[in-house]
């Protein structure tokens, strides 16, 4: 890969294949099981995706497919799977001990669940932003530099210096146009040498959405990322969803569904038990939906 | 049969205790099936004058006292010669002055006035012995820790003590010799090294020499491995004593073991090895040599003209076990009844033969023992 | 700052004050009867104690009051003698360490007279233990100095550390990081069991064993070498490195780990920027504890070592051992008296102070790291 | 991110370099094996294998692994090899390789060129140096493989041309003799070289960079794991296989062989007879055993057990329920981590100071039960008061909801909950303690070789007097013996005095592997109960 | 209270005073300051209660008078102060060391706050079921059977039998009626002897109101008992509350506003930094709040 040595910027996006024996895997057609079609290109596809932990089955059959920069919302009640499905599209499920999956999941045709996977480059295309903030316990720069300089995309440190090869504007330049884009520069443009736990719980979150930005991934997954924050910071970071729908797909898990409305385009109703119930456009969702649990659900009979 | 936790094993596998099955069911009044419990029990409540006899102290006069004590806590019948030496084969000396047909602890300590049991491994009293050094043997007695404390050196010099001091305080019972060699390891032997100088010793032991083929008349290339005893030992103190000239004599050795045993398994171990021990503990790689005192040359050879085993070989010593003079029994000259009853039987032919002797060291002469035969006749039955 | 005294004195006074308070209440709450029993109890205890310290032979009586009250008290008033006796179970506890102190340093004191040196003038009590090296028990001038045993105690530390801390902190990343979950079933009963073996085992083993072989090796006079020793406590104190170790770095919490590694990162690198640093201090924390135990072993070191207070020459000659405070007490108890036991407190003495300065040190490591990860920083 | 490079999702198949880096691992693997057996003279340095002198044999392989690390970091600086290295190995490596290299310079040049310590020093400065710059400053594939690839290159010439041959002596010229032999040096530095190189090869299968690395401390890590296991299993099985024989002698099996016990009035023979561990020494016995002591082990840990549980027990109860975090509860804390780390020796002192003087001025049983019982305490307190404080506080709030008092809260609802990490904690301190010396050498050790007769028997040694304090125990203020310091006396004063133990050497053995037997049973017992209440808790 | 031996059962209720020195509190006068009056007789009033936790003021003078033998909602964001509030009905607050509480709150004209008051009766009378379920890792029989026992009115154990004063049989009878009442006796009446934690959440959830049934309290405070459970557990709840509300005072956190709207007999809207904003019958809560604010809650504008 040192040889190959594209340029990504935000306006040229690198969608060079993903596997050696690149191929058949690039026609545009949209699988014939799925019975939500959008127009635009998909990203993500998930195909009968079961996940087990232990015994327990927490996901039963997804299929799903999602489409190219746009927000698509999961909903549902407490437990029924959201942040399962949403750790498989990066395989942060890997982690789990005891989580096994079955099924396929494909990021732009290509399957994720299959022996060779590269994990590292698959979650520098996928990025991931937690339910609860988690900063690294480094200062707000490293916080940000720290996925481009383990990519070797950013040189710092002391030999780097001595040799002269330090990327001290480049990291500073990424820095301040990832913070920009998680609405996080102004607050912190004067501390950023501080250590990031010391920020409030809702300027965490947004560092950690900055943080994911500064790998430049093509997909950006989120769990809950305003469960804990007030108003006012839940609000900054919808706008933010909004504005990275440009450019990202997102894909967000959120338990308040007047979020869902506001934000999503598409919007994906599990119920419990970790069925796949609904999906389409939000409107749609929210509005008119064909199955009387997901009415239920949505109008508060339970949950 | 079911057995006690000493006596012997139910099988019949030779050796030294190849008797013993016999000799159990030969006793079927010793109650041998009963349980350990029940025999510690028996010993330890009834009344201080049988309870357990304690020595402790020097690993010199260890093997002496041990052996004594193993003797005594086995209360054999003079049936069983393997352990009174004497059967129809052999007899050992002092055999006829004893002539008995009591146990052996049993025997020993109805001459004080104990009620023989008449049980294999159950004696009057028992009787246990720690080993330490000399040093700790005879302050243990002294602070009335133990009632016997062993020590292959004087007290005085132990505890810097003046003679009045010690006479007034403590019995001596001396209850044999040691020759105290010193001693090479194998290589050191092989290179031919048999007899040094008492001079070359002192010069070995203060550091004064490093290598072996820095001594006259050597011709071995080795640094030289000087093993000394733990400070406070006896043959410690008796080596200064005897060979350095005064008890605090300094000393620079490579190495200090606490015991004679470990001395011996360091010399067995390395080469080049140095030191002084007592003559119990040397053996086929622990050698001793021959030391030549200003023209007079001591031999490890007990048939040679002079040897290590004669009373004026400098580093010759007594080896003591102290007893604490207390109020309580004026008549023994200080020793109770148990304390008698136990060191009288090294202070026999037959303890001498079999405890000192057999032991590679060297017994007192008889009329050592008469004497001591005559302070005890007070306290006799 | 500057009112720092002042806001520690109205503290001290509200805290007192406090205390008094919730006395008066816990009196007020509490029938008479309980009261009555309680206050029997602690002094009935007291009494006890006092007691044993003073080598009374009437001890007893007090003890046997001491369990008749609570006795009675664990059936009629429970609440309040469960209370009683825990806080005193408690209070033992400190007692404990607090006899411990006193003791060891009063039995030291005689020699810290005897080795008074004068510098400038002033005469320091015990001074010259550690300024000058000659340790002779027997022969004039009878000198107590600690240097060599310090010196011995240091190297063999410094070689045990060398050993048990790089090994450890591995083994910990392992067991807590790496290692699959049937793997690490073996491994970490397999290092809690290395922590059972008995020292003395070791010992054994290093003195038959090992000794010879190392003087074989090293063309050495005789045997007995601080470089095995070293290795051997160094094994010795392997498995609390580990195992602290371990505690720290799993104590990072999954939500850090995986926030690296869902930038695209690899396990390793997660490992040594976010992991170890985070649980950095846990992990000096469980090094230090591991220099603890590596000062304060003993047996191993005992039958291995050649019982000779002296330095060795050069300092850095590992392929001598001579003593360290440790084998020094354990080997010289025994004979030792006057001046010379006193001189084996000071020994205890300095080993203690070390250890729990250690201790300390690896606690307030601890604590901090907690408050780090918990957003404090 | 300009200049951001994206890799493959997917891997390649092994390619042939792959395999040559492979090669190298394993290659590596099989020296440390063989450095291993030449250190422990499994395999002798001077002796021909199929013709070739070991060292020699060793010598070539080092060459190869050598050559095979730089071939590939070179080749995949020129392109030949895909890799993808970062821009610098890294400080860590670069540290190392100039130490290895400060090492084998400064030798070389004190020694061989005979320029002493300052041209040694100065020579490893220069040549460490240079390593250090040459990994530190170029790119990962070269600045990783070739100064750690040359230092295995250059261990291996020095062999072959025998330069440091099997007759190879150092002397150190230190006071006391001690020289640097080439059985030592050999091994090790072939070991050295191997790790480094090892290392450095499983880098490069790696193919350098991120995953490179990965690769490479996995390796490290993964050996350093297995070495502990390793470690353990040898020591266990070196203590067994020379035990066994002692511990077998005069064994027999068949109803009725064994010594009689009663207990609770029935009364019956064991259908084992195992004298070492059923006799002590006597004279009449065929076998010696350690009976006593393994008897003064057992009262030993039940006496300490007996009096540190309920203390430790119940100050973690108060500590955790009653008392308020404060500067008490911190003193505590202080003190109970402070006394965890306290040597052993100096609860030795202590209780020589302290216990000894108070129980009849002689070392007892009563006083090493005591001294052990404050070494265990500190351990009782700090795994109860985690296990406490582990119990989850909706169960207090659960039962105080229910107008339960607080002591009878704590008494039904947390210590049930958390006794099972009392009681885990509990066995493994034992397991610490039952085989300590150090404390009960200077507070308990009685006779060397006990005889049978006078095995410490607690329960009958209770005498009851008409005066106070009405009970008294003479076996308790007795000395006895416990196995570690049995093993001790048998280090230290040896066993060939006996004339009835026919194998001194075997009976030392076979005391280590039954303390080694007692003391394991105790961990194996505290392992084996975490692991049934752990899945007990979990709750299916 | 050793000496105290009342027989409780359910026709017959012990309302002995919660003070040693009963004495002026009895009188029936409902607060002047109320401005929320309904039918029927007050049990628990709270008046101006003031809660910090260190320096944070989380609950900010809040007055509320709670009638009997209904059910009583409170709810409102995150965070707001509910379970603060709740907690402070029956001093289970006591047990946070950082809090401290300041007014007063009187159960049936008796002042709770005030010194020499019986906790232990207090929480007898005034029981608690906590968000999350907590049984104790014992047999289901114990778990019910556990608070009578600790307060003597049940006779257990060896002791007990061997002196033949074992109420095994009203210990039954009594498991029976808790377990009958929490909607939960037919699903485990067979395995009564099985550990509690063998339960299922729901499950778990109604043993915990089985057990604080069994000690037979006059008021029941439940911290959200349904936000752990599924659609189906939630309905027997909510229909089990209702039930219990003949007989019992229950006051009920939720975070579920459809839920309180379903259940509740009287709704109380805290809103963050936990002032009481709204109080009144559920219906008019919800149909027609006074207060902007609680209008914005209610139509999902944040939270
Ligand atoms: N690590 C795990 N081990 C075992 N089971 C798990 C694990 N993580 C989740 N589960 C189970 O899988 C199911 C789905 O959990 P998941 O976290 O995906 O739910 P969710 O929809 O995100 O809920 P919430 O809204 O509460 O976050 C739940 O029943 C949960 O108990
Ligand atoms: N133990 C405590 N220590 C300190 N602060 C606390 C504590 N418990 C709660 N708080 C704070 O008090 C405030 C109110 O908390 P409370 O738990 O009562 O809210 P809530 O309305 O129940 O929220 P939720 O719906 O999330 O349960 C919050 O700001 C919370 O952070
Ligand atoms: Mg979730
Ligand atoms: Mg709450
Ligand atoms: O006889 P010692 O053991 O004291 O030398």
């Amino acid at each position: 890969m040192s040889e190959t040595e594209t340029t990504q910027t935000e306006e040229k996006r690198s969608d060079q294949p993903l596997q050696t024996t690149a191929g058949e895997t690039e026609e545009e057609t949209r699988p014939e099981w799925i019975d939500y079609r959008f127009d635009g290109k998909s990203k993500l596809t998930s195909e009968s995706l079961d996940v087990f932990y232990g015994d327990d089955h927490a996901i039963k059959g997804v299929s799903m497919d999602i489409p190219e920069n746009s927000v698509t919302a999961l909903i549902g009640p407490s437990g029924c799977g959201k942040s399962t499905f949403l750790r498989c599209l990066n395989r942060m499920n890997d982690r789990i001990k005891a989580a096994r999956i079955d099924g396929s999941v494909k990021l732009e045709g290509e399957e994720i669940y299959q022996d060779g996977v590269n994990l590292v480059e698959l979650r520098k295309r996928v990025g991931m932003v937690f339910q609860s903030p988690n900063p690294f316990p480094k200062s707000i720069r490293d916080n940000i530099s720290y996925g481009p300089r383990k990519h070797g995309d950013i040189e710092k440190g002391l030999v780097a210096k001595l040799l002269g090869r330090s990327d001290e504007e480049k990291e500073d330049e990424l820095v301040e146009r990832c913070l920009r884009d998680a609405a996080l520069w102004d607050e912190v443009k004067d501390r950023l040498d501080d250590n990031a736990l010391g920020l409030s719980g809702g300027q965490q979150q947004r560092l950690c959405i900055a943080r994911a930005l500064a790998t430049d991934p093509e997909v950006l997954l989120m769990d809950e990322p305003a469960s804990a924050l007030d108003p006012i910071a839940t609000s900054k970071i919808e706008d933010l969803i909004h504005k990275l729908s440009e450019d990202y797909t997102v894909v967000i898990v959120t338990h308040n569904m007047q979020q869902a409305a506001r934000i999503s385009d598409q919007t994906a109703v599990f119920l419990t038990g970790g069925e796949l119930v609904e999906y389409g456009d939000t409107d749609k969702i929210f509005e008119n939906p064909e199955s009387q649990r997901v009415e239920d659900y949505i109008s508060g009979k339970f949950g | 049969s079911g057995q006690s936790g000493d006596s012997g094993s139910g099988g019949n596998s030779g050796g030294e205790g190849g008797g013993s099955t016999s000799t159990a069911t030969d006793a079927p009044e010793s109650g041998s099936g009963e349980s350990m419990e029940g025999e510690t029990e028996s010993s330890s409540s009834s009344g201080s004058s049988s309870s357990l006899l304690t020595a402790e102290g020097s690993s010199t006069v260890y093997p002496i006292s041990n052996k004594g004590s193993s003797y005594w806590n086995s209360n054999a019948p003079p049936s069983d010669g393997e352990y009174w030496g004497s059967n129809s084969e052999s007899t050992v000396p002092g055999w006829s002055e004893i002539e008995t047909d009591m146990l052996i602890a049993d025997y020993f300590a109805s001459q004080f006035g104990f009620e023989p049991t008449e049980q294999r491994s159950s004696p009057p009293f028992p009787t246990t012995v720690g080993l330490s050094h000399s040093g700790t043997g005879c302050e243990a007695v002294v602070d009335g820790l133990v009632d016997i404390g062993n020590s292959s050196g004087p007290i005085t010099a132990e505890l810097d003590w003046s003679e009045e001091r010690r006479d007034e305080t403590v019995v001596d019972n001396v209850v044999g010799r040691d020759g105290q060699p010193v001693v090479v390891s194998a290589d050191v032997s092989e290179a031919g090294v048999t007899q040094l100088t008492g001079e070359q010793v002192r010069q070995i032991f203060q550091g004064e020499v490093s290598n072996w083929s820095e001594l006259e008349g050597v011709d071995y290339d080795q640094e030289i491995f000087v093993i000394g005893r733990a400070e406070g030992s006896g043959t410690d103190t008796s080596f200064r004593l005897n060979m350095l000239g005064d008890a605090d004599a300094p000393m620079e050795v490579d190495t200090r073991q606490g015991q004679n045993q470990q001395v011996a398994q360091l010399v067995q171990q390395n080469e080049g090895a140095i030191a002084y021990m007592a003559l119990a503990f040397t053996g086929e790689s622990v050698i001793p040599i021959g030391i030549d005192f200003e023209g007079t040359l001591y031999e490890p050879d007990p048939d040679a003209e002079n040897t290590i085993f004669d009373s004026d070989y400098p580093l010759n010593r007594d080896l003591h076990m102290y007893t604490l003079i207390e109020e309580s029994n004026p008549n023994g000259g200080g020793r109770d009844r148990r304390e008698a009853a136990f060191i009288n039987m090294f202070l026999t032919e037959f303890g001498q033969t079999v405890f000192v002797e057999q032991n590679n060291y060297i017994p007192l002469p008889t009329s050592d023992l008469e004497e001591f035969k005559s302070q005890l006749e007070p306290l006799m039955a | 700052m500057s009112t720092a005294t002042d806001g520690e004195r109205t503290g001290l006074q509200a805290r007192v004050r406090r205390r008094a308070e919730r006395l008066r209440d816990f009196v007020d709450d509490t029938s008479p009867g309980a009261l009555v029993t309680i206050a029997v109890i602690a002094a009935s205890l007291l009494a006890a104690f006092v007691g044993f310290l003073l080598v009374s032979s009437l001890t007893v009586v007090p003890f046997i009051v001491f369990l008749a009250a609570s006795g009675y008290g664990w059936l009629r008033h429970q609440e309040e003698t469960a209370l009683i006796l825990t806080l005193t179970t408690t209070v033992s506890t400190l007692l404990i360490l607090g006899l411990i102190i006193v003791f060891i340093f009063l039995e030291s004191v005689p020699v810290v007279q005897y080795e008074s040196a004068t510098v400038f003038g002033v005469t320091v009590p015990g001074l010259r233990m550690f300024i000058e090296t000659r340790w002779d028990a027997v022969s004039s001038p009878v000198r107590y100095s600690m240097v060599p045993m310090i010196h011995g105690t240091v190297m063999v530390t410094i070689i045990a550390t060398a050993v048990a801390a790089p090994l450890g902190v591995a083994a910990a990343l392992f067991l807590s990081e790496i290692a699959p979950a049937v793997v690490r079933e073996f491994v970490k009963p397999g290092v809690e069991i290395l922590a059972g073996i008995p020292s003395i085992v070791y010992g054994f083993i290093g003195f038959t064993v090992l000794s010879p072989w190392a003087s074989d090796q090293f063309d050495l006079t005789g045997q007995g070498t601080y470089l095995f020793v070293g290795v051997v406590v160094g094994l010795m104190a392997l498995p609390t490195v580990v195992s602290v170790a371990e505690d720290a770095l799993s104590s990072v919490p999954e939500s850090m780990k995986s926030g690296s590694l869902a930038v695209g990162t690899t396990d390793w690198q997660t490992m040594t920027s976010i992991t170890l640093p985070a649980a950095f201090s846990g992990v000096s924390a469980a090094v230090l504890l591991g220099v603890g135990r590596a000062i304060g072993e003993t047996m191993a070191a005992t039958v291995m070592l050649r019982g000779v207070p002296r330095l060795t020459e050069p300092l850095v000659n590992v392929f001598y051992g001579q003593e360290t405070l440790t084998s020094l007490i354990a080997r010289n108890y025994g004979e030792a008296d006057g001046l010379q036991l006193d001189a084996l407190f000071i020994a205890g003495v300095i080993l203690f102070v070390t250890v729990l300065f250690i201790s300390i040190g690896a606690q307030y490591i601890e604590w901090r790291m907690r408050r780090k990860l918990g957003g404090e920083a | 991110m300009a200049g951001a490079t994206r890799s493959k999702l997917v891997e390649a198949e092994t390619t042939g370099t792959d395999a040559v880096a492979a090669g190298a691992v394993g290659l590596s693997a099989i020296l440390f094996v063989l450095s291993l057996a030449a250190l422990f003279e499994t395999v002798t340095i001077s002796e021909p294998v199929a013709g070739i002198p070991v060292v020699t044999l060793i010598g070539g392989l080092l060459v190869l692994l050598g050559g095979a690390v730089i071939t590939f970091g070179v080749g995949s600086r020129l392109g030949y090899v895909e890799t993808q290295p970062s821009s610098g190995a890294g400080l860590i490596a670069a540290a190392v390789a100039g130490v290895a290299w400060f090492t084998v310079a400064g030798g070389a040049a004190s020694q061989t060129l005979g320029l002493g310590t300052v041209g040694g020093v100065a020579g490893g400065v220069v040549v460490g140096g240079v390593a250090f710059a040459a990994a530190a400053l170029t790119r990962e594939d070269i600045g990783s493989t070739v100064p750690i690839g040359s230092l295995s290159l250059l261990t291996g010439l020095v062999f072959i041309a025998d330069v440091i041959g099997p007759t190879w002596i150092w002397d150190l010229g230190w006071e006391q003799s001690a020289s640097l032999t080439a059985e030592f040096v050999i091994p090790v530095a072939t070991l050295f070289s191997t790790l480094f190189a090892g290392w450095a090869a499983a880098k490069a299968y790696g193919g350098f960079g991120a995953r490179g690395r990965r690769m490479g401390a996995y390796t490290l890590i993964y050996l350093n794991a297995l070495s502990i296991v390793a470690f353990l299993f040898i020591l266990v099985a070196f203590v067994v296989v020379q035990g066994v024989p002692g511990l077998m002698t005069g064994v027999q099996f068949g109803a009725g062989v064994g010594p009689e016990t009663t207990l609770f009035g029935f009364t019956f023979t064991w259908p084992i007879y195992v004298p070492f561990v059923m006799n002590g020494v006597a004279l009449l016995n065929d076998f010696q055993g350690v009976l006593p002591a393994i008897v003064g082990t057992i009262w030993l840990v039940i006496g300490a057990v007996l009096f540190a549980v309920p203390l430790g027990v119940g100050a973690a109860v108060f500590l955790t329920e009653y008392a308020e975090r404060g500067r008490f509860t911190q003193a505590v804390e202080v003190a109970t981590n402070g006394l965890w780390s306290t040597p052993s020796i100096v609860f030795g002192l202590f209780g020589f100071a302290f216990l000894v003087p108070r129980f009849g001025n002689q070392k007892s049983l009563l006083a090493g039960m005591l001294t052990l019982g404050f070494m265990l305490l500190p351990l009782v307190v700090i795994t109860s008061r985690e296990a406490m404080i582990a119990v989850p506080d909706e169960y207090r709030d659960a039962s105080v909801a229910l107008g339960v008092t607080k002591w009878d809260t704590i008494r039904s609802v947390v210590l049930p909950a958390a006794l099972p990490g009392v009681v885990t904690g509990v066995i493994l301190g034992v397991g610490r303690i039952a085989g300590e010396t150090a404390p009960i050498l200077l507070t308990m050790a009685g006779g060397t070789f006990v005889p049978g007769a006078q095995t410490v028997d607690v329960i009958g040694g209770f005498e009851f007097t008409a005066t106070p304090p009405f009970v008294a125990n003479p076996e308790l203020l007795q000395a006895t013996s416990a196995l570690p310091y049995q093993l001790f006396a048998l280090i230290t004063a040896g066993v060939g005095l006996g004339d009835n133990v026919t194998d001194p050497q075997g009976f030392r053995w076979a005391t280590a592997l039954v303390l080694l037997i007692v003391v394991l049973s105790f961990y194996a017992i505290g392992i084996a109960t975490r692991y049934y209440f752990r899945s007990k808790l979990r709750y299916e």
